[in-house]
């Protein structure tokens, strides 16, 4: 029984830490219809940050969130002014091609910067863990989650309450009627994707501090995770990222007690799929979002 | 009231005049208006090219265009659901990898012959397009591509479990040598014009599907399924097939990449990145015509290759700006690009960018 | 409310008690009526009265809450929209919905392929598109794409989509909004020769004065609900009608 | 200008075909050098990694050859060529690569980083009649298809996991229990497989079961999370807990470990990932203790006439590629002894033909840095034993065998 409670209360954290890592690519999919595909090569852009100033200045991960956040912010805003703004209005299909382009260039780019060891950031408290009773919950991947969690409220709070959030919204709904409010779009977009990119940057510092990362097969497993999730909780939900995060985390972490080690990534997708099936916007997505795509 | 319907032209006109029966085939053959006959003399054109290439080629480069050829068709597969139809697949790996497994299996557990292996595996592509087809058609634009996604990621793990049957993680070998071989090695040559002749075959299917009937059912699925439906199309039909004559090329072809590859691992017949690179190649040629795939594969096989050889360690970051520069400046597809260029004599580039700028 | 009249060969399209809700929202609530062979029925009333639900539910667009559809005395109701349109009845939909990747001439030729009688071959759908083409009068923009036409160009290429198809019923969703008067003319002597041809033709449109004049027999709807049934002239004299739909001056006027 | 650009682009095309068909590195010159041919991976998961050791391995080995005099056969001395090509770390891509070098007639390969590679490459050597050294591909599946042309220097995977419990079975105290977390790739299953049996022979018993590696311990390979693997562990608090997996599986295991509060008595011990500058990046602190099998350490006392002893070889190549002396990647060892291997089989065959060359490696019996490379009939090296190595202060510390031991192991070593 211990054993059940013990993988249903990683699967919490964990679930946190994905919901944490799919919220920008949410975000950037459900505002703007783009698939993010350098969403994972972001994240590990803002780990690499928070890995120097650790061992450069010995900065501490948490500490090193702000600056991660404001350099990723402004990579992002240039990205989408200069580069993605350019192919907004062509078949959705691509943007998802100039994203994976952008995906190798900026992974290929970090690997001959830093080599592809692997990567960690080493502190002394968050890879330890409290009990209670005979489940240990880590330090490092609760406080991911707690993140995970304000930055979500946070997010859903600028959303409906700032200026700057309705034109965001007003931006994603109809780009045309936006603009004649006196929208700026392009900056809006960029603002967007800038927001997005700092949160990628959030999730790549926290995925460095619990786990570890390289530059050559983490940013592809951040991305197709973030896909997931995003999907599984559905589009136009602020909370859909970290809803489809905590059902993934939690699914993957029972089902790998069950079966073999080997079998979670299939659940993974099984319940992808037994969610789209049954509700094919996501578990708490808006229609809306889900059928205004084609190639 | 109601009158006796009059023999007015209206009339004459509405109940059509007596038009041949034939079946759904019929019409496959007679669909080509003979206006547009020179892609299918160009097309025999390019096949005969090929076929004398392949006796004075540089060296090196037949297991070169072999790969090419692989692409050619996967890329026509993938246009024929993604392109056509209107439904990105992002799932058609799953057929190339149970295409590859279907032969292996058989070929090393039960010591069958590969032409008895390669229908048994289209077979079994076609049936599991429609098994997830079904369901997942039914889905759109990205939701239908990541569920698909799914659906590859799925059937990879079931292969990669099935350790008894399949070798699993361990990866699996088809017997080529000696006696306890089910068929002779086809060895480079062979394989050139077994790829070569599958290229062909699946552009062949694309170009008669395109001006057939049932093309145009798949692109009136693709502007407008209530409208589709409304005219008489059974769109729920024409979907699966569309995906089952997809993931039947993709099935063979993975079929025969097993058999040239003779020891695999589910990792590698179940890579992603195969669906990735039918996606870009379809779409950067110009997706929805059978020219633009074509060139898509061909162009971008032989840039990636030509990168590989000489960049070394910066090939696959130059690769990507490629893309990134082609995507930027031709939005529609290069082929598009050239055609509209060709037709109203417009080559700026500049203009392009601005046409779909935000 | 108007029984059905038994008719010897069964009604072309007969609905009984149709209704449908949204949510809370009733947009059609208990319809029922019936349309014989060779007649044209006018559907008309305010926006939101339930036209554009009720054309939907006939066609398989929309599954009814309850009630049923007949189409020639056959129960098609909830039936998926191709199953109905290969019994032979055709629809224009109110926002014109063109396969934009392709030419006019080839719209029209998909109709005529994948149609209830089928042109075996593309060739063959080609030249009876051509035909509908000079019929419907946008014969000169064969090879356009749809995009490039005008309202009422896109509008009579919906109508020639939908008769490429065969019908003997054909559903008319407002093809007369927006057009202006020589138009109105021009699209009302086309509806009757349709009807003349053998066609059973349900119009729907909120512009009173086509309505009136293509006519046999006009519904008014109301709400959702049936306020009115009957030839133009009684339907015009009826005061419920007046009253919900041209409003009191009209009707004080009339009176005085 | 913008108007040519669509001209040039048809003009572009026509070169990229032309160029592609050329291939890289030059056509192997006959009579004065011999060329020996690898695909190696410089992009994808093991670019700039162990992609990158090995080439470093083949390049130091080759620049070694030719700085003294190249290899001297039929009277006269012949300088090496090395010809490389990406094979984008997938297995596929170095099949075609080495058929393509057979297209152009380099006859001599040196294999590809990690076992899938040498897998896909090893029939295609065996088809063209080429013969390969197999530098880095431990699985002992490759060996088993009755290939007559692959030759491995390196120690099979069977003696992975073997080594460390002999290793452990040596200490005082000795553990009583152990558990085995193995990933799904043929190469940790096989080495895990052959552990158990070993742990059984010495009298150690594995928990949660005998088969657990490959039910509730086995994850996917290169996973990053291994909790569910540790999840069934904790409970049965086994004294060590080792990983049979590559780095990534590793690294995971050491982290989620404190993580879920699955504390092993004694320590935890690895295959691949410890003796790999990587592992202590990654883990940093938590590295310290970790046992690791490796296929060759410094202190061993064969010595060449290539390469002069084992620690001559270490400051050269550490020297040269700027690796610290404790920290030093052991698969550039493996690639460089596979590339000697070959070169003194020319010498041996008196001549580059490889079916010369071949026979010349099936006989050859020679002591080298690297240490005795023999090969039995299947091609393996089961000779050459596995060492085992414990990090202390950031350092690789050679502890098993015990003849090479420099340092005492710390243990129980979990601090």
């Amino acid at each position: 029984m211990s054993q059940f409670l013990q993988a249903a209360a990683y699967g919490v954290v964990q679930g946190g830490l994905l919901g944490l890592v799919a919220v920008g690519f949410s975000l950037v999919w459900g505002i703007m219809n783009v698939v993010n595909f350098s969403h994972g090569a972001l994240a590990v852009t803002g780990a690499y940050i928070a890995w120097i100033l650790n061992i450069r200045f010995g900065v501490d991960p948490f500490l090193a969130i702000p600056v991660v956040a404001v350099a990723l912010f402004a990579f992002g805003y240039v990205l989408q002014r200069g580069l993605i703004n350019l192919v907004i209005n062509a078949p959705i299909f691509l943007t998802l091609l100039l994203t994976f382009g952008l995906n190798l260039v900026i992974l290929n780019g970090l690997q001959l910067l830093f080599t592809a060891d692997d990567r960690t950031i080493d502190t002394s408290y968050a890879s330890q863990s409290f009990a209670i009773g005979a489940v240990n919950v880590p330090y490092g991947r609760l406080a991911a989650c707690f993140l995970a969690l304000g930055i979500t409220v946070a997010l859903a709070l600028m959303m409906s309450r700032t200026r700057l959030g309705h034109a965001i919204g007003a931006t994603g709904m109809d780009r045309g009627a936006a603009r004649l409010m006196g929208i700026r779009a392009r900056h809006i977009y960029a603002v967007t994707f800038g927001i997005a990119a700092a949160l990628a940057g959030v999730a790549g510092t926290m995925i460095a501090t619990v786990g570890s990362f390289n530059p050559t097969t983490t940013p592809g497993q951040l991305t197709l995770d973030a896909f997931v999730i995003s999907v599984l909780g559905g589009l136009g939900n602020m909370y859909g990222a970290l809803v489809g995060g905590l059902v993934l985390g939690i699914a993957e972490s029972l089902g790998g007690l069950l079966l073999t080690g080997t079998w979670v990534n299939a659940i993974a997708m099984a319940v992808l799929i037994i969610t789209l099936v049954i509700r094919p916007s996501g578990l708490i997505g808006k229609a809306m979002y889900g059928g205004r795509v084609e190639v | 009231m109601t009158q006796k319907p009059s023999a007015g032209p209206v009339a004459e006109v509405l109940q059509g005049r007596s038009r041949s029966t034939q079946g759904m085939f019929g019409d496959w053959i007679r669909s080509r208006t003979p206006a547009n006959s020179w892609p299918v003399v160009a097309g025999f054109a390019v096949f005969a090219a090929m076929l004398g290439l392949q006796q004075l080629i540089v060296p090196g480069t037949q297991r070169l265009l072999t790969s090419v050829f692989l692409f050619v068709a996967l890329a026509q597969a993938w246009n024929i659901i993604g392109g056509y139809t209107g439904y990105a697949s992002f799932g058609q790996v799953a057929f190339f990898g149970l295409g590859a497994y279907t032969v292996a299996v058989l070929m090393n557990n039960y010591h069958v012959s590969f032409w008895v292996a390669l229908p048994v595996a289209v077979v079994v592509g076609v049936l599991f397009a429609v098994v997830i087809g079904v369901p997942l058609l039914r889905l759109r634009g990205h939701y239908f591509a990541i569920a698909t996604l799914g659906a590859a990621e799925g059937a990879r793990e079931v292969v990669n479990n099935m350790t008894s049957v399949t070798g699993g993680g361990g990866g699996i070998t088809i017997p080529t040598f000696g006696s306890e071989a089910p068929t002779p090695y086809f060895g480079k040559p062979g394989f050139y014009l077994a790829f070569l002749v599958l290229a062909a075959v699946s552009v062949a299917v694309a170009a008669l599907i395109a001006r057939s009937r049932f093309g145009y059912a798949m692109v009136a699925v693709h502007e407008d399924e209530d409208a589709a439906g409304a005219v008489g199309i059974n769109t729920t039909v024409v979907k699966v097939i569309a995906f089952a004559v997809s993931a039947a090329i993709v099935a063979c072809a993975g079929a025969f990449y097993a058999f040239q590859q003779i020891e695999f691992y589910p990792t590698d017949v179940f890579d992603a990145s195969f669906t990735v690179l039918m996606v870009i190649m379809v779409v950067i040629g110009g997706s929805g015509s059978v020219v633009g795939p074509l060139a898509g594969a061909v162009g971008l096989e032989l840039l990636s290759q030509f990168l590989r050889v000489n960049l070394g360690s910066f090939n696959q970051l130059i690769f990507g700006a490629i893309i990134v520069l082609v995507v930027v400046f031709f939005p529609q597809g290069v082929v598009i690009y050239l055609r509209d260029a060709w037709r109203t004599r417009q080559f700026s580039i500049l203009d392009n960018v601005r046409r779909y700028r935000l | 409310m108007i029984a059905p009249v038994e008719v010897p060969s069964a009604a072309v399209l007969e609905v009984r008690h149709l209704a449908k809700r949204f949510g809370g929202l009733w947009a059609l609530r208990d319809v029922s009526f019936s349309v014989s062979e060779g007649e044209i029925l006018g559907v008309i009333g305010p926006n939101g009265a339930g036209k554009s639900t009720l054309v939907n539910l006939i066609t398989g667009h929309l599954r009814p809450t309850t009630g049923q559809v007949l189409i020639g005395g056959r129960d098609v109701t909830g039936l998926r929209p191709w199953v109905i349109a290969h019994d032979r009845v055709a629809r224009t939909f109110q926002i014109v919905k063109p396969f934009r990747g392709l030419t006019v001439r080839e719209n029209v030729a998909i109709g005529a392929m994948h149609g209830n009688e089928r042109d075996r071959s593309v060739r063959d759908a080609l030249t009876t598109a051509d035909e509908l083409l000079d019929l419907v009068g946008i014969a000169k923009h064969a090879n356009a794409t749809p995009t490039q036409l005008s309202v009422a160009d896109a509008r009579r290429l919906e109508l020639a989509k939908a008769l490429a198809t065969r019908p003997r019923l054909l559903l008319i969703d407002e093809v007369m909004a927006g057009l202006r008067h020589h138009e109105i003319e021009s699209a009302v002597e086309l509806i009757h020769r349709l009807r003349d041809s053998g066609i059973t033709i349900v119009a729907v449109e909120h512009v009173m004065k086509a309505i009136v004049s293509v006519s046999d027999r006009i519904l008014v709807l109301h709400h959702g609900s049936i306020l009115a049934l009957g030839s133009p002239s009684e339907v015009l004299a009826d005061p419920r009608v007046i009253e919900a739909y041209l409003g009191h001056r009209y009707l004080d006027r009339r009176s005085s | 200008m913008m108007q040519r650009v669509s001209a040039s682009a048809m003009v572009a095309m026509a070169v990229v075909v032309a160029a592609a068909c050329g291939g890289g590195g030059t056509t192997s010159g006959s009579g004065s050098s011999v060329t020996f041919a690898a695909p190696v991976s410089q992009t994808g998961a093991f670019g700039q990694a162990e992609g990158l050791y090995t080439l470093q391995g083949y390049k130091f080995c080759v620049q070694t050859l030719n700085s003294k005099g190249g290899i001297s056969f039929g009277g006269q001395s012949h300088k090496v060529n090395l010809v490389t090509e990406d094979d984008q770390s997938v297995a596929a891509t170095s099949a075609q690569i080495v058929d393509q070098f057979n297209d152009q007639g380099d006859k001599l390969i040196l294999s590809p980083y990690g076992s899938a590679g040498t897998t896909a490459v090893a029939p295609v050597v065996e088809r063209n009649g080429q013969v390969m050294v197999d530098s880095n591909g431990a699985d002992t599946a490759i060996f088993t298809h009755g290939y007559k042309s692959t030759f491995a220097v390196l120690s099979p995977s069977s003696s992975y996991v073997t080594s460390i419990i002999d290793a452990l079975a040596g200490l005082s105290p000795a553990p009583k229990t152990v558990a085995i977390i193995a990933a799904s790739d043929g190469f940790s299953q096989h080495a895990a497989e052959q552990g158990v049996a070993e742990a059984k022979a010495k009298g150690i018993s594995v928990v949660p079961s005998a088969t657990a590696y490959t039910s509730s311990t086995k994850v996917t390979a290169n996973a990053t999370d291994v909790s569910s693997a540790l999840i069934a562990i904790k409970g049965t608090n086994p004294d060590v807990i080792i990983i049979s997996a590559h780095l990534n599986e590793a690294v995971a295991a050491v982290k989620q470990a404190s993580e879920l509060g699955v504390k092993p008595k004694d320590g935890f011990a690895a295959t691949v990932a410890p003796p790999t500058p990587a592992f202590i990046s990654a883990l940093g602190k938590s590295s310290e203790g970790v046992f690791g099998s490796t296929q060759w350490v410094p202190e061993i006392s064969a010595s060449d006439t290539v390469f002069g002893s084992a620690h001559e070889f270490l400051t050269n190549f550490t020297n040269t590629y700027g690796w610290s002396a404790q920290q030093y990647p052991y698969q550039a060892a493996d690639a460089a002894a596979g590339c000697e291997a070959l070169a003194l089989a020319i010498e041996k065959a008196g001549s580059a033909d490889p079916a010369a060359v071949r026979t010349a490696l099936a006989g050859l019996k020679a002591d080298t840095f690297y240490g005795h490379i023999e090969f039995d009939s299947t091609g393996m090296n089961t000779v050459k034993p596995m060492y085992v190595i414990q990090i202390q202060k950031s350092a690789f510390v050679t502890i098993y065998p015990s003849s090479l031991a420099t340092k005492q192991a710390i243990w129980p070593a979990v601090s």
